[in-house]
């Protein structure tokens, strides 16, 4: 039961929060933050809780929903999944208590924020393909008023629709793909674990895996971001909130690369076998071109964007490996990429509420006057540069050690990227907080309180207890990825039979007679 | 017919009685009395529920297979009594626009749906006629109530040239495909097309014309042409009962007669239909882009989801067929908030421009978040209705191999999600042009709720109203 | 020469050419109704052709059924042109532009 | 025994203990060592201790967190420890009344903390990680001053320039880690376990022997970067922007020495590729010329230090590239004891008088007695006087070069020259010459002043301990002292004092004269060989016009053409068809029967054919 408490814990805050009257915002922020904790707390339970040495789904319940169409209720988690809510209990909790700088409708605020936290906690615990495409709808929706009302002014009517109109097409052409999917299976059920199974014995041909999974590996991609369709993202982080920007690079972009690991190899082995070489072709436009761009930012916000972009280029090219130890590296890189850039985020967030600008060249010095924000967002570029002690270095060294079997061109790549990442979070630091402090901005304030503290600690401690003691989560996150892999490589062992491993286009094949299902759904 | 007091037609029967009552109340009560009319056809419509599915061992064909009365038949009579239920109480807001006549117009609603409900039953191409054009010479006098109004009457002008031109064209179908079995009975004519599925040349004529026909009704590319014009220029509730009754009225005949009569030719006329969905729902939802009138602008965007529904209607299966049934479920609860924002802000403001809606949220935040549920459903965002209507249909399109059908709809998601969101943005974050608040009534309040609920439950809960939708597009199967 | 149901069904055709051509061309309202009328008799005759050629009534039945609502239609027609006539002071279906777009 | 120093100190940067808690550690460090080395004395020629965990254990990938102290590591301790605790001390009186005192020590002990898992790393995974943390605390400490423009940026070179090195690192390990596979074992990463690994391979030549050399080369990039080697040796004298205890500690006894230690503690992997050594030598020794030559000309007194350190760093891996391992490791320590020396003595002087110039100090022979003899005890090890430290381990490196290759041999010993040159320099300016300036210079505490005496001590005497026998490898060159390059070094260094002394010894025109004489020579030498310029020039004009490139490309064809337009197409065309709806009915009926008329074409052709 557990498992539905993240879920449910931000639904009921929601509804609570609903039935609140506007005129009393402590209320509301109290709601709101005992929802988060709560979740949390389960989150933690469930990461504690998990068996690693059984791997696999845990903490399972089904209930039935439509059984006209093969949905049910499914929650659970893997390995990776457990991490992911993990992370996303963190980031959530840490961006409501940041969310505590907003002043404005403060109870429209809470009630889609937490109806964002709720659908990503489903999207990360639904074992179902109905309510994970639900959920992950659900996720991609709040964001619009949250970044058109509480966002910057100057970007956020285009930047709020773009991100909206852009991430539905994505969901929309996933859709497609899944719903394929449905119809390819003689099983008429949404079920994962259930397609999971029946799939792993009974494999889908080969043509029709190379047809389906660019729906899903596209679809989904958007969201990851994939170059070139990332351009949704520095804008959508630039003008959102600094608790929604949180939220959306620490854990709305993991749901795309999640999805494709869960459902585009979980499900489609030798579709995503075929078209890994692209992925880790393009993504190393994302490490390499999204570092570049980075680079030529004058705006703070845009630059930790882009790096964003740049970043999850690491965790697709861990996933198109198709090793174990990359794709432990690109779930964990999943985890702490979601923390530290959480925390970049946070942290401008708190400089912007002051100074109202999110250029760098306009802050300068900023060190002497908020030592503790410097502080952290010094750690929060040197673990977004890999610097070791952090779990974003322990993840980028596996992904590099994972490429290097498979990929090598794109391992060099993936680690000359670092290089960049290095080159502009150094200059912005070195832009942003060092040298003296123009005076405008003497008066600013640091953060000073504990409880405005809170948050970034929280953030900074998780960085560093899996930077330094991977270990443990590395286990919970091998229990789930190997097993996986090994599905994957049993499809690959046959695939190299017949097909060499060329990034050349599957052909599109027997297209409609793969889709027509023989029984009647409905009827 | 049975020798016990129930009657097949008993829903008919009951709604005639009402009308019957409610046409001498009309003429005898004094003119204040006049609008207590709404509650008692209110009163009227509720019976109306636990008859249309009373004795359901009871179905079949009657009246020599005139009348039917199934599954399908009777979940669309409820449809229309909920419908014709919420357009009166929408009436009633509506009401202080109206000089004169209050009592005809809900009298007119209530012999639209006896019509629609008819249509519903319809087994004969002699019952289909008469039931439509109850349903349509009502509509054409709703259409035309605000006789100062010059769009009213402009409206209802064209809607009557038009509507006559598609009935032209509707009987002259019927006829050809009368002269091709020599009946004009359902039951008969699926037993002939059966014998020949694909159709020769003059049934096929027929069967195109009626296509055109119904086709008008539901407001498809290329018969769409009057709806904008319409939607805009009728009184609000008339639009509002245009999109949500007339338009399932619409496509009960085409489920009746696509997936029933003409099922076994489905090869000769799915491509037409994938056809027409697809640019049916380009159009509805590119031009409502470029609209800046809400009731315009919920015009286009009916001919779009009109449209969707198509797809289930192409998809020809049983899952199309459920679909449909689900997405109109859907769509009355999601329609009819959205109009009865419209008739609230068009009370307070005077405008149905888009412009009124600026800073909706802080002058009335009720309206503001059901228009926002509405919208989004419409858009079909989970967890709401729309959504898993729209889920339905692109599931039926992809079963059966209609890729490009079914990445048109979700093409025009997207679209449609464009400009839904930019009503969103007018109501949240723009700054109202006055500040002031806009009352909401408490009957306004209420029907909100209702709406919102229904949107929510069919969104959440699918299960109980997905099995009620498959029990009733069922028998068309058998 | 017998007149035979083709020639029935090729005059109910004209018919209704000429009174679609009649709706679209011309402009006085009151003629666009007349061209309608024009398009149902047509269906009237095709329905009288039809059930004298196939020897039972249901064709016949219709056509009463037709006719009757035609009238309806007419009238709730006139009833509007009059409204128009009152309010524009014309009956061009033409001067109906102010709702486009 | 030895981890719990690290973690110790580990433990330390966190609570921001003030200095009192940081020596305290690193002395429990030194002692630790101490015990360490009596171990190690006992046993000697094999590791000490071994013991390792496993930090990342996945299958496929096992990377441990181990300790390795072999007698390479036990001398690399107590340099640091032990180097490192006199720095610490002066510290606390050099810094005192900065506000920023807690921090200081903090990263102080991060970064010794780091150097001390370097020393220790039993894995090159875990030699890489304190490899880069070290280069983070550096970063932060010449930061330090983090208002004054310079110090952030020299930190931020400093992080960068050492970052692109690991760049050839990080791959180089990979590399080898693919290659330690090819015998069919598991692949790993350990030291103990790579070398005879290795050593089978490259027996066997091929393939795997080319790999071994690429991976070589990689992992000297990692040292070029960290032991400033030319030519990624541009951060180092930037590097003077920090505080002086830091430029002590990092930029003469510990940090740069790590690129020397990795050196040697790969050296079973070059020593099976001499090309990649011979290429390593001759690095070496350009480095410690051209460094060299530099120094000639600097005015800040720790920039002539810091050219010096490149330049003796040039001669350690020029050592360890002939072979020498001990005699690299040799001069490292002693090296180590001197430069510390010098760079605290420096530090005296600018903190009595608060500038860097050597043209505004002087006369500091009164004033501050005990700072200057130190200083010049420093000087004359570094210019390799004999009985001094780095006479003897100067003089092994030429020995072994005499040996093994005469172009480097010259080079060596025409840098120790100008090293005598330049060093001369510096102190008849800056010492022994007239007073100049206002400061009015007073002897620095005792507390500053008691560090430098050890290591003035130590200078003298270490070069009688006996490194190059403690730490030991078969491959390992081993030449025998030669009077002849003894004699002819020596002889060097006294011409390059006796030319200092000519030139600045008393007031001259000559130093002017000469500069007038080779302008091209001297700005060529001011300007630093162009280097950091060029460097510069690919920067704006490689990395920053190719991110403007990708910027610009990112606008206007993904953002503007292809997303933008696409939306921007869908609404026109929205617009477009909004005006078939001509608002004339006679219009629609026409469109409506046309539309039948289409279709019913369509349908019928469709179902005539």
């Amino acid at each position: 039961m557990i498992i539905a408490i993240p879920l449910c814990a931000s639904l009921l805050g929601a509804i609570a929060i609903l039935l609140t009257p506007a005129d009393q915002p402590g209320r509301v922020r109290r709601i709101a933050v005992a929802a988060a904790g709560a979740a949390l707390a389960a989150a933690v339970g469930l990461g504690l809780t998990y068996d690693a040495a059984r791997g696999g789904y845990q903490h399972e319940l089904v209930i039935p929903w439509i059984p006209t169409l093969g949905v049910s209720c499914h929650l659970g988690v893997d390995g990776i999944s457990v991490v992911l809510t993990l992370l996303h209990a963190i980031c959530a909790f840490a961006g409501v208590l940041v969310s505590y700088s907003i002043t404005e409708r403060v109870k429209e605020y809470f009630l889609f924020y937490l109806l964002l936290i709720a659908g990503v906690f489903g999207v990360f615990t639904s074992l179902d393909l109905f309510f994970f495409y639900l959920f992950y709808e659900m996720a991609v929706i709040p964001m619009f008023p949250l970044i058109g009302i509480w966002g910057s002014h100057d970007i956020k009517d285009y930047a709020t629709m773009k991100l909206t109109l852009y991430l539905t097409a994505g969901a929309v052409l996933a859709l497609l793909g899944l719903l394929g999917l449905y119809f390819a299976v003689d099983l008429r059920t949404f079920d994962l674990v259930a397609l999971e199974q029946w799939l792993a014995q009974r494999p889908l041909p080969g043509d029709l895996q190379r047809w389906l999974f660019p729906f899903l590996l596209v679809g989904f991609g958007v969201i990851a971001p994939m170059w070139p369709l990332h351009s949704w993202s520095p804008i959508g982080h630039a003008a959102a909130p600094a608790p929604v920007s949180m939220l959306h690079a620490g854990v709305l972009m993991k749901l795309g690369s999640y999805a494709i690991i869960r459902i585009g190899l979980g499900l489609l082995p030798q579709g995503a076998y075929a078209w890994m070489p692209w992925v880790a072709s393009l993504c190393m436009m994302n490490i390499l071109y999204g570092g570049f761009v980075a680079l030529a930012q004058r705006d703070s916000k845009f630059m930790v964007g882009y790096s964003s972009s740049s970043h999850m280029g690491y965790v697709l090219l861990g996933i198109a490996c198709l090793n174990a130890v990359a794709l432990n590296g690109a779930v964990l890189l999943m985890f702490a990429h979601g923390v530290m850039t959480a925390l970049a985020f946070a942290l401008i967030g708190h400089i912007y509420d002051q100074t109202h600008t999110r250029l760098l060249g306009d802050w300068g010095g900023l060190a002497k006057a908020m030592p503790f924000v410097a502080t952290c967002f010094t750690i929060a570029a040197m673990a977004s540069a890999g610097v070791p002690g952090f779990g974003n270095f322990v993840a980028e060294l596996l992904v590099v050690i994972g490429a290097w079997d498979t990929y090598r061109w794109q391992g060099v790549g993936a680690v000359f990227g670092v290089v960049i990442t290095a080159v502009y979070m150094l200059r912005a630091v070195r832009t942003g907080f060092f040298g003296p402090l123009p005076a405008r901005w003497a008066s600013l304030r640091d953060a000073t309180t504990p409880f405005q503290r809170l948050p970034y600690l929280v953030l900074i401690a998780v960085l560093v207890i899996v930077g330094c003691w991977p270990g443990p989560l590395l286990a919970v996150i091998d229990s789930s990825t190997h097993s996986l892999i090994d599905r994957v490589n049993a499809i690959r062992t046959v695939a190299r039979l017949d097909h060499p491993p060329s990034p050349s286009l599957p052909l599109p094949s027997g297209e409609r007679g793969g889709m027509r299902g023989s029984a009647e759904a409905a009827g | 017919m049975s020798a016990l007091p129930w009657s097949p037609m008993a829903v008919e029967l009951w709604l005639a009685a009402v009308i019957a009552i409610l046409i001498w109340y009309d003429l005898t009560a004094a003119a204040d009395d006049k609008p207590k009319i709404a509650i008692l056809a209110i009163a009227g419509l509720l019976p109306v529920f636990p008859l249309a599915f009373a004795h359901p061992e009871r179905s079949g064909a009657f009246c020599s297979g005139m009348y039917l009365l199934d599954p399908l038949a009777r979940g669309f009579k409820a449809f229309f009594a909920l419908t014709a239920i919420l357009v009166i109480a929408m009436t009633r807001e509506f009401a202080r626009h109206i000089t004169r006549g209050i009592g005809e117009l809900y009298l007119l609603i209530l012999t639209a749906t006896f019509g629609m409900m008819m249509l519903a039953s319809a087994g004969d191409f002699l019952m289909l006629f008469i039931a439509l054009e109850i349903i349509t010479l009502s509509f054409y006098v709703m259409t035309t109530y605000l006789r100062t109004d010059e769009k009213s009457v402009e409206a209802g002008m064209k809607y009557l040239i038009l509507g006559a031109l598609s009935t032209g064209f509707l009987l002259y179908g019927i006829s050809f495909l009368y002269g091709y079995t020599g009946s004009t009975n359902f039951a008969a004519l699926r037993e002939a097309i059966a014998r020949s599925p694909t159709l020769p040349p003059w049934p096929l004529l027929g069967f195109l014309l009626i296509v055109a026909g119904i086709g008008f009704k539901v407001a498809a590319v290329p018969f769409h042409w009057w709806a904008p014009d319409v939607y805009e220029g009728a009184p609000t509730p008339v639009t509002a009962f245009l999109s949500v009754g007339s338009k399932a009225a619409g496509f009960v005949v085409l489920l009746r007669l696509l997936h029933g009569v003409f099922e076994p030719a489905s090869g000769v006329w799915m491509g037409l239909l994938v056809w027409i969905a697809g640019v049916t729902i380009l159009y509805g939802n590119l031009v409502a882009m470029a609209q800046m009138n809400m009731k315009r602008l919920l015009a286009y965007s009916s001919i779009g989801h009109a449209g969707y529904l198509l797809i289930g209607i192409a998809a020809a299966s049983g899952l199309g067929a459920a679909a449909v049934t689900y997405y109109l479920g859907g769509y009355l609860f999601t329609n009819l908030a959205a109009f009865l924002v419209v008739i609230a802000v068009f009370n307070a403001t005077g405008s149905d421009d888009l412009t009124a809606y600026a800073g909706l949220s802080k002058r009335a935040p009720v309206l503001a978040a059901a228009m926002f549920v509405a919208l989004l459903s419409l858009a079909g965002v989970p967890p709401l209705a729309g959504f898993v209507g729209k889920f339905l249909l692109l599931m039926a399109a992809v079963h059966r191999g209609l890729l490009w059908l079914a990445a048109i709809g979700a093409a025009a998601v997207v679209i449609s999600l464009y400009y839904y969101l930019l009503i969103v943005k007018r109501m949240f974050v723009d700054p109202p042009a006055d500040p002031t608040p806009i009352p909401v009534s408490r009957p306004v309040r209420w029907g909100l709720y209702g709406c919102m609920a229904g949107i929510l439950a069919m969104g959440i809960w699918q299960q109980p109203f997905l099995a009620l939708a498959v029990a009733s597009v069922r028998s068309l199967f058998s | 020469m017998a007149i035979t149901l083709a020639h029935y069904l090729v005059a109910s055709g004209l018919l209704f050419t000429i009174g679609i051509v009649g709706v679209i061309t011309r402009r006085n309202a009151l003629m666009i109704l007349l061209a309608i009328e024009l398009m149902l008799n047509a269906a009237n005759l095709s329905f009288v052709a039809f059930s004298r050629a196939l020897g039972h009534v249901t064709g016949q039945l219709f056509v009463f059924f037709i006719m009757i609502v035609a009238a309806a239609e007419v009238t709730v027609g006139l009833a509007i042109i009059i409204v128009m006539a009152k309010t524009r002071g014309a009956t061009d279906a033409d001067a109906l532009r102010s709702l486009k777009w | 025994m030895a981890a719990c120093a690290v973690i110790l100190l580990a433990g330390l940067h966190r609570p921001r203990l003030a200095g009192a808690a940081a020596i305290a550690a690193l002395g429990a460090g030194f002692l630790a060592s101490l015990a360490l080395l009596a171990q190690a004395l006992g046993h000697p020629g094999e590791a000490v201790v071994e013991h390792a965990v496993p930090w990342i254990a996945i299958d496929g990938l096992r990377i441990e967190l181990g300790v390795l102290v072999d007698p390479l590591a036990v001398m690399m301790l107590l340099v640091v420890t032990g180097v490192g605790s006199a720095i610490f001390v002066y510290s606390t009186g050099y810094m005192a009344g900065d506000p920023g005192v807690p921090r200081f020590f903090a990263m102080l002990s991060l970064f010794a903390c780091s150097m001390l898992g370097i020393v220790l790393a039993n894995n090159l995974v875990m030699l890489f990680i304190f490899w880069e943390l070290v280069g983070v605390s550096s970063y932060l400490l010449i930061g330090f001053w983090y208002e004054k423009p310079a110090a952030a940026e020299a930190g931020k070179k400093a992080f960068l320039v050492n970052r692109v090195a690991d760049f050839g690192f990080i791959l180089g390990i990979l590399l080898l880690w693919t290659i330690s596979g090819a015998t069919g074992q598991e692949r790993t990463f350990a030291f103990t376990e790579l070398a005879p690994r290795l050593h089978e391979l490259a027996e066997g030549g091929g393939v795997a022997a080319l790999g071994v050399g690429l991976a070589g080369a990689l992992i000297f990039c990692g040292v070029l970067g960290k032991s400033a080697q030319f030519p990624l040796h541009v951060w180092l004298p930037d590097a003077m922007e920090g505080p002086t205890p830091v430029s002590a500690l990092i930029h003469a006894a510990t940090m740069v020495a790590a690129g020397v230690y990795l050196l040697a503690r790969c050296f079973f992997l070059y020593a099976e590729i001499p090309a990649v050594l011979a290429l390593i030598a001759y690095v070496g020794g350009v480095t410690a010329f051209f460094a060299a030559t530099i120094a000639v000309v600097q005015h800040d007194i720790k920039r002539i230090l810091a050219y010096s350190t490149l330049s003796q760093l040039g001669y350690m891996v020029m050592a360890i590239g002939l072979g020498g391992y001990g005699a690299g490791m040799y001069h490292l320590t002693t090296h180590a004891f001197f430069k510390a020396l010098l760079f605290l003595g420096a530090g005296c002087m600018i903190h009595a008088l608060h500038t860097n110039s050597i043209w505004e100090m002087g006369g500091l022979r009164r004033a501050m007695p005990v700072t200057s003899a130190t200083f010049l005890i420093g000087t004359l090890a570094l210019a390799g006087i004999w009985p001094l430290a780095g006479f003897w381990s100067k003089d092994e490196i030429l020995a072994i070069a005499f040996h093994r290759d005469l172009i480097l041999w010259a080079v060596g010993t025409l840098t120790a020259a100008l090293t005598a040159f330049y060093m001369g320099r510096l102190c008849f300016v800056a010492i022994l010459g007239p007073p100049r300036g206002h400061h009015h210079a007073r002897e620095a505490p005792r507390v500053m002043t008691a560090p430098l005496v050890t290591l003035a001590l130590l200078s003298v005497v270490g070069g009688f301990l006996g490194i190059p026998r403690f730490v030991h490898h078969h491959a390992q060159v081993h030449v025998e002292f030669n009077p002849l390059v003894a004699a002819i070094s020596t002889a060097c260094a006294i011409i390059g004092l006796a030319a200092a002394w000519r030139l600045y010894g008393r007031p001259s025109t000559v130093p002017v004269l000469l500069q007038l004489k080779w302008r091209r020579l001297y700005q060529l030498l001011t300007h630093t060989y162009y280097v950091d310029d060029l460097y510069r020039w690919l920067i704006r004009h490689g990395q920053d016009r190719l991110a403007t490139v990708s910027a610009l490309f990112e606008r206007y064809v993904i953002m503007r053409w292809c997303v933008n337009g696409a939306a921007v197409t869908t609404r026109a065309a929205g617009y477009a068809l909004r005006y078939l709806q001509t608002g004339r009915v006679q219009t629609y009926a026409l469109a409506l029967f046309a539309g039948l008329i289409a279709i019913i074409a369509l349908m019928l052709g469709a179902h005539a054919s």
